[in-house]
């Protein structure tokens, strides 16, 4: 359960919005709306714990983010516009590297059913940076698949992929929250997915 | 643990892929350190005299060099931020990011700082209390360089800049780098600037990730 | 919680703390001209000839007070960068901005007459002599501040960053000054011994107490002038800004 | 009193380039760090003025 109490965020000199409210529960998906500067990356991010909000505060099963600190990471997995992904590493040890980052155990044999689950088959030894944009984002749903995480924060998710690919993460999210886990995605095209809040802001 | 070790480990594989950035402050160090003498005139006395200095100021650069690379390309792709929501603490990953980056800036100046120092006739004595000093001396200068690469990082101009903040605090490790060398030469004995060099690692080790970690935490705001 | 505390607070936040500096800085200015005017006349008038230095000798009316507060002003700085982290407090960050050029001035000064000293005394306009040396990287670690805070464009981030590198500063700042003297009695020739000073007359030291606390009370004026200005600044959207008197003022 | 006239005293026995170079240089940078201060704040309370007519003027439109 994640509770957003009376949230405010300003940047620079400006007051991207205040008295935020809302709470998401076990099984439940969050969509984050609003035009573009409306301040949805900055709520995530603020969600994350990457950034503090100028006001307010958030409730990870009752308990305060901050005082949580690792405990909350662990559950937490956020991916933000960037891909994370290194250009000069294979796919493979690209999803190694993430996952004992996230202190969770991987296994050879599962990074590459992960791969190739994506439509990665066959280039897993290939340095990132000979794969398309649309390639490097599957890199990315490749760990969602991996990672135990009960929280998704995703940001603009479905952005450089295609139909096909489009249609892999929506299930992955689905069978995410259906598990009981929590999603919070922004994105400008509406999500097709079943059910879920919608946030905007 | 594991995850510092995998950082640095995934570190020193990105240097091994990327190869010209280590070999870049590597040729620098040589080819600034092979300069001076062709400046300066080839008398043995005056070179042995110069030595410890020109090796440790091109050090210095050598080092200065590179640290601009150290976090921006990770805040570029957002590997940062992982770092940042890793349930390892953040202070630890970095440390383990500024020992890769001595691994592959600060020891290869150490391991060629003895054939450098043949060029300037140090003696077998003077060029071991030469690699003790740069051994102690280059993760201090790894450390306090993460520092100021932390607080330019996305700034404007952070290439320049981060000479200037971060040269004047070179400043003791300078000293009684190039010092122990002098000490040694001159019979003084070294062991005193060793002992000095090896407390301010310590206390670097200590200080220079926090601060480092705090201003990556502004920087990832 | 007590009313001393609260107004404390009160006057933390910049719309408070403007008009208070507002009514501070001439009370500041004229106790500078009092200790000033006093402290020139001891120096030229009253203090008598030094019968090792000559007139020479007079620099160090003004030498020392800029040696003083370029250390001082680093540290006032520092705290109230490290203050600012802590607390979050605005107003912090904006003071620690506003001193850093007078300290720079005041170790810039301290460089010049220096070397305006050492040039009749030693012979030479520089030596590489532990204070001199320490007080240039001082004057480094000045403009490295300037230049960090000045090349970021978000207040509050350039505040911040800033107050780190106050802080790694000030850790350094015993240890760097250690070192060069350290570096310095290693390196001496004997020609020169800054260590034997001539031992001072009661009047001169007073002189100097005297001009150290002109420059002291000219620091904290000119800082927080330039503090006024840097709030106008960072709060111009703010609605107290557009409120103040000296911007509705002139125009109808 | 030290001096016996006003030539004496610029004359400083001697050293009046170090002594007035230094307390010259001192005075002037002084002098000028106040004005430019204040030349900060009257360039910021003009553009501030300035803000303000612009929005009166929209105001009356």
């Amino acid at each position: 359960m994640l509770t957003a109490r009376h949230l405010a965020c300003v940047r620079g000199e400006r007051r991207l919005f205040s008295g935020l409210d809302f709470a998401v529960g076990a099984g439940q998906w969050l969509h984050v709306q609003g035009e573009n500067g409306a301040g949805k990356t900055s709520l995530l991010r603020i969600l994350a714990g990457l950034a503090p909000p100028a006001a307010g505060e958030i409730l990870w099963h009752g308990e305060p983010i901050g005082r949580l600190g690792e405990d909350y990471r662990r559950e937490l997995l956020f991916l933000g516009h960037h891909s994370a992904v290194k250009e000069e590493l294979t796919p493979l040890e690209n999803l190694l590297f993430a996952a004992r980052l996230d202190e969770c155990a991987l296994s050879e044999a599962a990074a590459l059913k992960a791969l190739a689950r994506f439509g990665l088959k066959g280039r897993e030894a290939l340095p990132v940076r000979f794969l398309s944009a649309g390639q490097k984002r599957r890199v990315l749903l490749a760990r969602l698949a991996v990672r135990q995480a009960r929280l998704w924060i995703l940001d603009e998710p479905f952005t450089a992929l295609d139909v096909k690919a489009v249609d892999m993460l929506s299930a992955l999210i689905v069978e995410h929250v259906e598990g009981g886990g929590i999603a919070i995605l922004t994105s400008h095209q509406t999500i097709p997915l079943p059910g879920g809040q919608v946030l905007k802001i | 643990m594991n995850a510092v070790l995998a950082v640095i480990r995934r570190d020193l594989l990105l240097a091994m892929r990327r190869k010209s950035e280590v070999f870049t402050a590597l040729f620098f160090f040589v080819i600034v350190t092979s300069l001076f003498p062709l400046g300066l005139g080839p008398e043995p006395a005056l070179l042995k005299k110069i030595a410890p200095g020109v090796i440790w100021v091109a050090a210095l650069l050598a080092t200065m060099l590179g640290l601009s690379r150290l976090f921006a390309p990770d805040h570029a792709d957002g590997t940062l931020e992982q770092l940042a929501l890793s349930p390892a603490p953040l202070g630890l990953l970095i440390t383990g990011k500024i020992a890769a980056h001595w691994i592959t800036t600060g020891l290869p100046l150490v391991l060629m700082a003895p054939v450098l120092g043949l060029q300037y006739d140090l003696d077998a004595g003077a060029l071991g209390v030469m690699v003790a000093a740069l051994l102690l001396g280059t993760p201090l200068l790894s450390l306090i360089g993460a520092i100021g690469a932390a607080l330019t990082l996305g700034v404007r101009g952070g290439g320049v800049l981060i000479s200037l903040l971060v040269l004047p605090l070179y400043v003791p490790a300078l000293i009684f780098g190039a010092g122990a060398v002098e000490a040694h030469l001159s019979g003084l004995g070294a062991a005193g600037h060793l002992s000095l060099l090896a407390a301010l690692l310590a206390l670097a080790v200590f200080f220079a990730p926090w601060a480092t970690t705090a201003a990556l935490r502004i920087a990832l705001e | 919680m007590s009313n001393r505390l609260i107004n404390w607070f009160r006057y933390a936040s910049p719309q408070s703390f403007y008009p208070l500096a507002g009514k501070l800085i001439p009370w500041f200015w004229a106790l500078a001209a009092l200790f000033g005017l006093t402290g020139l006349y001891i120096a030229f008038f009253v203090a008598p000839t030094d019968f090792q230095q000559g007139e020479g000798y007079r620099i160090i009316f003004i030498h020392v007070p800029a040696a003083w507060m370029s250390m001082f002003i680093y540290l006032v700085m520092a705290f109230w960068a490290g203050l600012g982290l802590a607390l979050n407090t605005r107003l912090s960050g904006m003071m620690a901005q506003a001193l850093a050029p007078t300290g720079a001035l005041m170790a810039f000064l301290s460089l010049w007459t220096g070397a305006f000293w050492g040039k009749p005394m030693w012979g030479t306009w520089w030596v590489w002599d532990a204070r001199l040396t320490s007080a240039l990287i001082l004057f480094f670690l000045y403009i490295g501040f300037i230049a960090l805070q000045a090349a970021i464009d978000d207040a509050r981030r350039a505040d911040r960053a800033g107050a780190i590198l106050a802080l790694v500063g000030v850790v350094n700042v015993p240890i760097i000054y250690f070192s060069v003297k350290w570096w310095n009695t290693l390196h001496q020739g004997a020609s020169v011994s800054l260590t034997k000073a001539p031992t001072m007359a009661a009047t001169m030291l007073w002189g100097m107490l005297i001009m150290a606390l002109a420059f002291w009370m000219y620091s904290i004026a000119v800082a927080l002038m330039r503090v006024r200005a840097i709030i106008l600044e960072r709060e111009a959207h703010t609605e107290w800004v557009k409120a103040l008197p000296e911007v509705r003022g002139s125009t109808s | 009193m030290n001096w016996g006239s006003a030539a004496e005293f610029f004359a400083m026995g001697g050293y009046a380039l170090y002594v007035w170079g230094s307390f010259g240089v001192c005075a002037l940078l002084m002098i000028a760090e106040p004005i430019l201060v204040a030349k900060r704040r009257s360039n910021i309370l003009q553009s501030l003025r300035r803000e303000r007519l612009a929005e009166t003027l929209d105001n009356h439109e």
